[in-house]
Formats: structure tokens, C-alpha cells, sequence
């Protein structure tokens, strides 16, 4: 990192890396619901009544103006179908699905539009749409505000996705998004929001597709995505006081996902654990462990295991959301038995 | 004068009172954290879901929004029930699966709450068709706020219901907002009523702060719906006296004075008013209302406080009617 | 008389002559096998295209459907480079990854046809939002069907286009049919230009078989689009000639009469009958319009045999600007 | 089998089932585009102008009318919203999606309210809906219309997912699927409408989430989703001529997924070929791979292999659209890389 790092809030590096995009490049739009807020009240003194369900739009309304920031009605078939239009066309928009649980209502122009233009028409375009959405379940918010379902993005070739797992991710990874000429899908984490750590002031950009080892180790591979990368911070912290030494791995991209970095440590360590707050069926631990098995079969001592979510819907009363969503204890479990204790 | 009973008078007296409290103690308890997540308070809008109420009966289908606890109560659901389930609690409407934005009872024709914008409203339109199809008596009415009525399923809903002459009901709960955006500048026509003539079923505008304008308007679409004459829109225009959930402060964007406007036509006090000039009940009656809910109230609380939260068996319950518990376990790393 | 000038009369004809012997080549390949998938005609509804791209620049968009090639042809797309792509050949407008229903070409402003019903209707809105941000002149057209007018998508699409004044003009060719289900079963409302007043833009009807109603009614949608005031909904009231598909027989759900009476409107005779009559084009010069599409169509044809189908690269070209082609081939058992 | 079995197709076999569920139950109804066609002109006396875009709904409007066989407007939001609600309030609706592609236009109503409305509401109402849908490339179809995207529908829970492979699994599944009190999507592959079989002549039901051994073999385990067990067939047939003996297995549901078949197979064959046409990441064939790696590491003496269909959209050119979709020459060589040949 540079000098100009500072700790700042997740939630605030997403907003510097939409800043910094918008101001270097006159292409970058912004929409969705509530982004700014109040929408059309600038003559009564109302703007950026909301910044953002999550604030993570604040003041950009101030900087950029109505027609850059741009709030919507709640259509996010439209608005996004009109984001990938405009991408079509030469801009760079970033919409916002407030929340990926509303994937259904606008699935089909991701699949059937963003994902498939460029291929369908030979090449002769590009799409370079961002879609930023939030993931996450553990703060009450029932079933159909709390999926983790970027499962089925990693599935639909045409899409990209990253799922920054602190500030500086958060910020790097945005910031290429935005830049990438393919779409990009990024999700940010509710129980992230309020994370610190150092960000450089400059923009600056993540490769897209490359996980990093947050920690090494050689007894043991855990891979984290979002949220579950500091469940597994934890866990390892707690398999070290056993003696059992886990490397972890932030995975930081569900598309490309990458396999590398994964195999090269389960080469090492041997045994290999993915935690996923998804659910189990069809998802990314299983995509990841399928590779691994096909890729490193010999190199496992020990079989690999996921961590995730049941195949049931998010429950509302706090005491069953807690057995739902991993946590280091269920991921020190898991290790423990791949270690063989 | 009124034409409606003493009986229905102070029912709909009590529904609204009814509404009025429990929102705002399910406000209170969220603030206290003894609720878990949030809640979409829907006091000042008691006059819609109460006059529409009004006309149904158990059998008859309602299917509501994240904007929920006062249909619920409007058609009949016990409010200990509810609050149990804003506790969580293994007791409440939904065994506390489900919590504020979830609320159902199939007993009562409640469909359920609905946490994505309009996404109930079709399930309205399938139980207005199986009444069709059964030859039932029944009807079916979908709430939708302004903001959902911009959702492509409100378009395919009306569209549906208008072509096979369903009896549904479609009320747009006009409330000004969607969050923070403003209808004025969401919805690109006047009233969401004028959307009606393009699919060819009247569009009503009703004071959805003066119940008994609703009431007489929700009465002559339910009896359209009830003889086979199809579905109709109806608009109520009214406002939330909250934030849009229980940590949204509401002047980021509108103004006191128009919250001053509405609140002085506030739905409760108004039919107070009304029917105290009109002498059809007495002050002292409708004060044994509101000191009744408000011991019902205590009652809620304590009872939900009492109840206990669902053992860890629930997680896996009712995900499905048969599937092998096994297989939903299976693959997750659950632990024992 | 009309005030066209002849260029353009011309221009009309020859795109109009284009598009019908292009649906009719296509459709007797499609038999020959010669193409792979199927493909949808539009023969009968040239005037909708031909007039209202009449209006239209290469820097101005459509947005087409599965029954694309008309739209491409009027808005200037090369029909030897369709024929190539119906064919699945590597010179196709597409390199042949798309095939009938996906036909785009970019650098006509041609944002692509699209295989699912009223998909293409927002990516119009989008190019519009482009449009007026980047304060160009352009506009966008969006065409949908009347099947397409009951999708979620177009609510949502005109709502957006209308609040945010964007220069889209929606045009829904009412050809009757949605595959076999008629139109009046499945629209609500008469007109599907009447649920332009829902979204307080204008709602016209043009006579989709006359191509000066057409002409007219569009130049003025696009003259409001272009000054800023905002979207238009254009109904072209019009036919197909033939079955849904290739393979699809239309008298299983309409009728040998109802055949004639919009056979007896056909638009390419209108057009000859009217200028002729008017004498602002002499006969000889259409016919020879005639002869050179036919000279060309065989062109198309001979172009696309020749041309070499994709090599097994293709596969893998194009899904993603960037992206390791291991990756798409990884896990896969792809082979060598 | 009985001996009322006669030899019919695939889409007669959907037919059947749904006319004699119709005869049995006066709750199941059908609704979709153009399954009876030509709507609303029986004054003109035209009634089931299509009997459905592929001819599986065909006579059911004669016998049943109208009201219980509803042709739709393009809007499958709209009406599979309403066959939800009406299955939750006591009907048995069959919704058609013409095909699986176009499930971004319908998702939410699948995933928020069929697959979560029982958990949500702590288990007073079932959702008795039936979706039918379609799969699968190699008609020439192009990108839209020729997706196996069912991988989503498994991961959702909630759900319950069925693949027959041929007339008498379409029609026993289908069956099971319109008896069943959860919501049930069937998918039916374009490539097998044609394809003949024994059918008993009269009802009944195959158990959703069970597998068949199509063909024993003790060599290696090839397991087949839909029209991939034939591939397979063909391909054990090949392996079979070089002395391999590959057992097939037909996996019929994707949710719940029959590990337990496949589980034991591999144990006893110690390799492992999942043959899924939908694209490869978070997939059906990943989930099943995953699932061995966890529970039979130890009995694989070779890596599982996934062939399916690549990382991309559907072509539309014939060559390439052929190389897309797996066959029996790329299942022989995944199984020979497996045996060591
Ligand atoms: C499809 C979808 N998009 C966005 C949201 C987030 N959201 C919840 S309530 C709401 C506003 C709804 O406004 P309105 O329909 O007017 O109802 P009100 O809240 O005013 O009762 C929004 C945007 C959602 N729940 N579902
Ligand atoms: C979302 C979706 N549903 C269904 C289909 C299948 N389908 C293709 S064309 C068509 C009819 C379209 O009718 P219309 O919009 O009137 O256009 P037309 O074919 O008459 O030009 C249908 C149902 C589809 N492609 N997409
Ligand atoms: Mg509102
Ligand atoms: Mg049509």
C-alpha cells in the first residue's frame, strides 16, 4: 500500500472508488433506488436525502448532478436493461440491485442481454456494465433480504463477479469493475459496511479473477468468500492454539474463480476447506472442491469439506439465523476432522 | 348519515385503533431491541387496508407487502401472533420464520406479507382464480404501495386479471413515497388509478384518509369482483407518519409542514369526528376502544416476551412437505 | 400529394421490395435446409420499419425482436451479411454465432434482435439515456409485438423513458398474433397505443400496411423525441403472411378471409398503386428495383454458400473481452 | 412394467400424464402460452389451434375446457405468479415456461414466493405447483433458446427439480411432479420429444429424488442428466468394445439429487464421469463431484471428471453449436483418461 493510505470504512471505499471513477471518466453513470434520494426536490432544497440505502452513494448526487446519479423508480428490469442499453451504446453505467434477493425481477436482461450480447453478435460490441448489489444474511432480515446468491452469476458465462472482503478490496475491486469492458457484477457484504481498514487515497485496481492468501500456513487450506474470509481468520486463529497451522484464502472473485491459487495451496497443505455463507447446492464451494478434485485428487489427505449455509431459506428468529450462516466454529470443525483430530 | 351498522362502526373503529398501536409499539420494541429486524410502520394509512377489510370475510384472499402489520390486522390476524412473530418467537403467526415482513394466516385468507415489491400481487390473482374456477364467492386483493407500481408484475398482474375477469381487487396504498423518491416523480402519470383504462377495468381514487370514503369505494369493487364483472383499481391516497423503516428519519426528504398537512386529517381522529357529529356512537365507547387495544397491547407484548424462541429443529423445518432432512444438511458442514 | 421527395420514395420501395424477398428467400432456405435454426418472417409488416426507419440516421438505435429482419434491412443493415449469418457462416453479420434472431450490426445502430419477447425494450431506453446525456441528437426505437405489450418490461421501460423524457419511440406491431394466441384474447384494452395515457405520453395508431400513415405518424414521434419532449407509443396496426415460424401453419387459428382482407392491404401494392397514381415514380423504375433486390438476394445467397462456417476457435471467441480461455474451457471435459 | 405398456413418445407420455391427472384431480389446471392456441375462438370454431409449441398439451382444452386449460398472454411473472397463488390456495396448477432461457423474466415469483412461502410462514400453506419446462441445444436455437440451466433451480431450496430421459421416466415424474405437495419443475429435453418407449397405459408415479442404474458396469460410474444418458449409453457402449465396463447411471432428479446412488456406484467402480449439458461452474455435475469428493475420497482411483458443455453462450453456427453440447466421444475420453488408457 502507499503512502496515502488512511482507514477508512468499507462502506466509504466504495463511495471514493464511484467518486474517483465518475470524476475520471464522464462515461460513469450511477443508477438505482434511493441512490441519492428525494429524487426531483432539488428546487425544495432536498438532495441526497438518502445517499444510498446503505450510504454508500452519498454526495455523489452534489458532485455529479441528477442526470450522472440518477434515481429510479422501483424497476429494476428497466433501469438495468436501460443501464446494459446505455453500456451497448458507450457509456459505463453502475446500477444498483438493492439487494441480490431481487435477482428474479431482472434476471433476464443480465442472462439473456449483458451476458450474452457480446457472444450472440460476434464480437461486435461490448457491455461494459457494473452491477452493484449486497449480499449477507445475520442481521434479522428474514428470507428475502439475506441470500448470498451469487452462485448463479459464477454460473452464467458473459458475467464476471467479485466479493471484496474489506476496504481496500472493496475499493480496488470496484474500481476495476467499473473499468472492465465486460459486466461485472459486485457484491458487497451488509456486515461489511462498517469494516475498517488502510485504503489508498489514489485510485488504484484489484485484478479481477485472482484470490490472495490473507494468511499462510501448511497444515490446512481455508477459502473464504466475503464476509466468511474473517470466519476463517477466526477459525485459524483458534486451529493455531490446537497447533494445526491453516492457510487462508480471500477467494475476492466468484467469475473467473480462481482454481490457481486454490490448487496451489491445497498442493501444499493438503487438506482443504471452502466456506461459503451461500447455500450448499450447486454453489461456489462445491464448483471449487469439484476442481480440486479433478485437478489435485492425488494431493488430498484428507477429504474436502464445504461450509456453508443449509438448502432451507434464511429464518428470521436470531437463534436459527445464527445455526444458519457458518462461523468459525463450524469451519474449526470441519478442519478438525480433515486434520484427523 | 352513515349507512353502516353500530356493529361494523366500532369494528372499524377498533381495526384502525387496533393498527395505529401496534405499529407504534412494534416501533417501540424495535427501538427497545427486543425485535430482530426491522419494521415498516404503516400508521396514518389505517383508513385503506380497514375500509377494504371491511367488505371480506376469512374466505375471501388478501395478499400484502413489506408495509404489512395493518392488512394483517385488518383481516383478522391476532396481533399477539404477530408481535410473537416480530419477536421471533416459536409462537408467533409464522413460528417465527418469518418475522415483520412475512406475516401470514391462511386461516384468515391472509396470503402473507411480502418483503419484494409487489411480488404478491399475482399471488392475489391465482387465488382469485381458483374462486373463479371453484365457482366461489370469493374475492382476492392485492395491496401494492406507489413505488411497486412501477413493477413489470403489476402490468402482467392487472393485464391477467382484466382478460379472464378474476375478481381482484388492485389497491395502490398511495402513501407519496417509495423510500425516499417521491411518487410525483416516480410514477409518470397523475394518479396510478389513470393506469386503469389500459387494461380495461375502472380506476378509482378514493381519501385513503377518510375511511368511509374507502369503504364505499372498496364496496362497489368488491361487488363488481363478487358478481363476475372483473377487477378494479383502486387508488387511496394517503400517508406514512414514519420513517419508511424504524431507523428512517423522513425529513431528509419532505417537509413538515406536509407532514402537518396530513396528520390533520389523520384517518382515527377524523372518524371520531364523524361519527360523534353524526351521534352514531358515543365518545365514552370509543375511549373503552382505545384503553382495550391498549391493555391487548401489553398483552401482545408479554405474551410474545413469555414465548419461547424456536429450538434449533426449526432451521429445517417446512423448507419442503418431504424432502430427506438429511439432504438439507447434507454438504454444509452443519456439525452434528 | 405526397411531399416526399423521390429519393426517399425510392429508397422506401427498394427497402420494403428488400425486406419481402429477403423473408421469402429465407423462408424457402429455411426449407432447403441450407440455414440451421429456424426464422420468423415479417412479410406483411414492411411499412412499420420501412417507415418509421425512414426517419432514423445510422446514429440513431433500434431495438429489434425474433422477428427481426425487417428492422435490420430498413435500418440499413447489408442482407448478404443476414443471409451469411442465417446460414451459420463465419462472414455473417454475426460471424454466425447468432443466427435469425440475434442479427445486430453497431455501426448501423442496430442494437441487435433479440430471441426473448420485449428483452430489446429497455436496451432502446438505455440508448436513449446515452443519447440525451451525451447531448447527441439521436433517438431510439424500440419495436415489441402485441405478444410483447403484456410483458412486465415494457411497463417498466415506457414508465423510465417517460419520467426521464428520453427520446424512445415505442413501436408495437400489432400483427394480430402472439404466436397462435390472438391479440384480442390476450391485450386487455383495444388498442395497445391506449396504455400510452398511463404512462402521459401520446398513444398514435398508424395503419402498419400504408406506408405513408406510417411515415407521418412516426416522423412526428421522432420529431418530439428529437426536440426533447419525450417518448412516443406507436401502434402499427399490421399482419404476418405467413406462420409464426418457419414450420408453423396460421390457418390452425385464423381464418382464409381474414388472410385476404389483409392480403387485399398489402403494403407493397399500396405503395406502387399510390405512386403510380400520384405519378411521382413510373412504373418501369420499380420494376427494375424489383429485378436489382432479386439480383441481390441471389448475391446474398451465393455469398453465403461460399463463405467458410466458423473454425472450432469460435467456440471460445468473444464471450468475454477478457477472461483466461482456460477458464472457459476448465472443468468442462472439453478435450484437446 | 405392466402388461398395458405400449411403446409411445415423449411428449405423448407428458400428455398422458397431464390428461389423467386432470381426469383423477378437478384441482389441476394448466396455464401457459399457446398450450391450447388460438385462444378465445371456439365461437369460430377453433379450439387447440397448436395443443402447445410442442404438441405435449394437445386435446387436453376438448376434453377439459377453457377454464382448466388457459392459454396466456406473454407475461410468465404474471401467470406462474398466479399458479403459485393458486396452488397456495388449494388448486394443483401446472405452469407452462415455454423455455428454460426465459426464467429471468419469472425468477422472483420462484424464488421468493413458491420456494420460500412455506418456510416463511412456518409451514400452514403448500405450494402444490407443477412449472414444465424445456432444455437443450443442438436444434439450431442460438443462445436464447437453448440453455440447461437447471442448475439454478437445484440450488434454490425449496424447490424440487425432475430430468426425465424418456417417455416412461416423463411420464411417472411428471406425475409424481403434479402429485407432489411441493412446488416441482419438470424439465423436458427438445431433443427427446421424439424418442419411444413402454409407457403403462395407466398412471403412475416415480419417486422425485431417485435415481436408476440404466446399465451396470464395474469399471467406472457414468452418470447422465436427461439426454446425457444416452450420450453416456453410447459412450459405455464404445468403452464397452475396449473392455471397459462402465455402469450409467440415470439421474432423473436434480433436487434432491441422488447421491446416494451415485455414492454407491463409485464405491464400487472407483471412478467417476458427471456427463451435465448446462455450462460447467456451480453446476449439477460440480454438486455431484463435490459430493463424492467429500463422502468416497478415499475410493476414487482416479480424478472425477465433469463433461459438459463449455463456459460460454450457445453458438448458433452448426460446428460450433455440435462441439458445445457433449457427447459420447468426449465422454470416451474422459472415461479412458479415468481407467488410464
Ligand atoms: C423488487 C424490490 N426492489 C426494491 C426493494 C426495496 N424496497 C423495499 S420497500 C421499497 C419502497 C416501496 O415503496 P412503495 O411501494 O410505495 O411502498 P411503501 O413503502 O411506501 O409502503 C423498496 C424500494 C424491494 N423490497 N423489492
Ligand atoms: C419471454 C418469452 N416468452 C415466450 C417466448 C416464446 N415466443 C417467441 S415469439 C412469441 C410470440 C410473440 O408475439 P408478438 O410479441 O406479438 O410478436 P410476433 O411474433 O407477432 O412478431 C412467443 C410467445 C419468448 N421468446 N420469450
Ligand atoms: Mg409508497
Ligand atoms: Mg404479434
Amino acid at each position: 500500500m502507499t503512502t496515502t493510505a488512511r482507514e477508512i470504512r468499507y462502506r466509504d471505499a466504495v463511495n471514493e472508488a464511484l467518486r474517483q471513477e465518475m470524476q475520471r471518466d464522464p462515461d460513469v453513470i450511477i443508477l438505482g433506488e434511493d441512490i441519492a434520494g428525494g429524487a426531483g426536490r432539488a428546487q425544495q432544497g432536498i438532495v441526497d436525502a438518502w445517499g444510498g440505502p446503505f450510504r454508500t452513494t452519498q454526495r455523489l448526487i452534489q458532485e455529479f448532478g441528477p442526470e450522472r446519479v440518477r434515481d429510479t423508480p422501483i424497476s429494476e428490469g428497466g433501469f438495468i436493461g436501460a443501464a446494459i442499453g446505455a453500456a451497448a451504446a458507450g457509456l459505463r453505467p453502475v446500477a444498483e440491485l438493492m439487494f441480490v434477493d431481487f435477482v428474479g425481477v431482472c434476471l433476464d436482461q443480465l442472462l439473456n442481454n449483458a451476458a450474452k450480447m457480446r457472444y450472440m453478435y460476434g464480437g461486435q460490441i461490448t457491455i461494459p456494465v457494473t452491477i452493484v448489489t449486497r449480499i449477507g444474511a445475520g442481521v434479522g432480515s428474514a428470507a428475502q433480504h439475506s441470500e448470498s446468491f451469487y452462485s448463479i452469476f459464477a454460473h452464467i458465462p458473459g458475467l464476471k463477479g467479485v466479493v471484496p472482503s474489506d476496504p481496500y478490496t472493496a475499493k480496488g475491486l470496484l474500481t476495476a469493475a467499473i473499468r472492465d469492458d465486460d459486466p461485472v457484477v459486485l457484491f458487497e457484504h451488509k456486515k461489511l459496511y462498517n469494516r475498517t481498514g488502510p485504503v489508498p487515497q489514489e485510485a488504484y485496481t484489484l485484478p479481477i479473477g485472482k484470490a490472495r492468501v490473507l494468511k499462510p500456513g501448511k497444515d490446512i487450506t481455508l477459502v473464504g468468500i466475503s464476509l466468511m474470509t474473517w470466519e476463517c481468520m477466526a477459525a485459524a486463529e483458534a486451529l493455531a492454539k490446537e497447533g494445526v497451522d491453516a492457510e487462508v484464502i480471500d477467494l475476492l472473485s466468484v467469475s473467473p474463480i480462481d482454481y490457481d491459487a486454490v490448487l496451489e495451496s491445497v498442493r501444499k497443505t493438503h487438506r482443504l476447506v471452502v466456506v461459503d455463507e451461500d447455500t450448499p447446492r450447486c454453489s461456489v464451494a462445491s464448483e471449487i472442491i469439484s476442481i480440486v478434485a479433478e485437478e489435485a485428487l492425488d494431493f488430498l489427505d484428507a477429504p474436502p469439506r464445504k461450509v456453508t449455509a443449509p438448502h432451507t431459506p434464511v429464518p428470521y428468529s436470531r437463534p436459527l439465523e445464527k445455526l444458519y450462516v457458518p462461523d468459525a466454529a463450524r469451519i474449526v470443525a470441519a478442519a478438525r476432522a480433515a486434520v484427523g483430530r | 348519515m352513515l349507512e353502516i351498522t353500530q356493529e361494523k362502526l366500532l369494528w372499524m373503529y377498533r381495526t384502525m385503533t387496533t393498527i395505529r398501536q401496534f405499529e407504534e409499539r412494534a416501533l417501540a420494541e424495535v427501538s427497545a431491541r427486543r425485535t430482530f429486524g426491522g419494521s415498516h410502520s404503516s400508521a396514518g394509512q389505517e383508513a385503506g387496508p380497514t375500509g377494504i377489510c371491511a367488505h371480506l370475510s376469512p374466505q375471501d384472499y388478501i395478499a400484502s407487502t413489506h408495509r404489512g402489520h395493518g392488512h394483517c390486522i385488518a383481516k383478522g390476524v391476532d396481533p399477539k401472533l404477530m408481535m410473537a412473530e416480530l419477536f421471533g418467537r416459536a409462537t408467533g403467526s409464522n413460528k417465527g420464520k418469518g418475522g415483520s415482513m412475512h406475516i401470514a394466516d391462511m386461516s384468515k385468507g391472509m396470503l402473507g406479507a411480502n418483503g419484494v415489491v409487489a411480488a404478491s400481487v399475482p399471488l392475489a390473482v391465482g387465488a382469485a382464480l381458483k374462486a373463479k374456477l371453484r365457482k366461489e364467492d370469493a374475492v382476492a386483493v392485492a395491496f401494492f404501495g406507489d413505488g411497486g407500481s412501477n413493477q413489470g408484475i403489476i402490468h402482467e398482474s392487472m393485464n391477467l386479471a382484466s382478460i379472464w375477469k378474476l375478481p381482484v381487487i388492485f389497491v395502490c396504498e398511495n402513501n407519496q413515497y417509495a423510500e425516499s423518491t417521491p411518487a410525483e416523480y416516480s410514477v409518470s402519470v397523475r394518479n396510478v388509478a389513470d393506469r386503469a383504462a389500459g387494461y380495461g377495468m375502472p380506476g378509482v381514487i378514493a381519501d385513503g384518509m377518510d375511511i368511509f370514503d374507502v369503504y364505499d369505494k372498496a364496496g362497489a369493487a368488491v361487488g363488481r369482483a363478487r358478481s363476475g364483472q372483473g377487477p378494479t383499481l383502486l387508488e387511496c391516497k394517503t400517508y406514512r407518519y414514519y420513517g419508511h423503516f424504524a431507523g428512517d428519519n423522513p425529513r431528509s426528504y419532505r417537509s413538515e409542514e406536509e407532514e402537518k398537512q396530513w396528520h390533520a386529517k389523520d384517518p382515527i381522529q377524523q372518524f371520531r369526528q364523524r361519527v360523534l357529529a353524526e351521534k352514531v356512537l358515543p365518545t365514552g365507547e370509543l375511549d373503552a376502544v382505545d384503553a382495550e387495544v391498549a391493555a391487548l397491547m401489553d398483552e401482545a407484548v408479554r405474551f410474545a416476551d413469555a414465548s419461547p424462541l424456536p429450538g434449533p429443529e426449526g432451521l429445517y423445518e417446512d423448507v419442503y412437505v418431504n424432502y430427506p432432512l438429511e439432504a438439507l444438511r447434507r454438504g454444509a458442514g452443519m456439525g452434528a
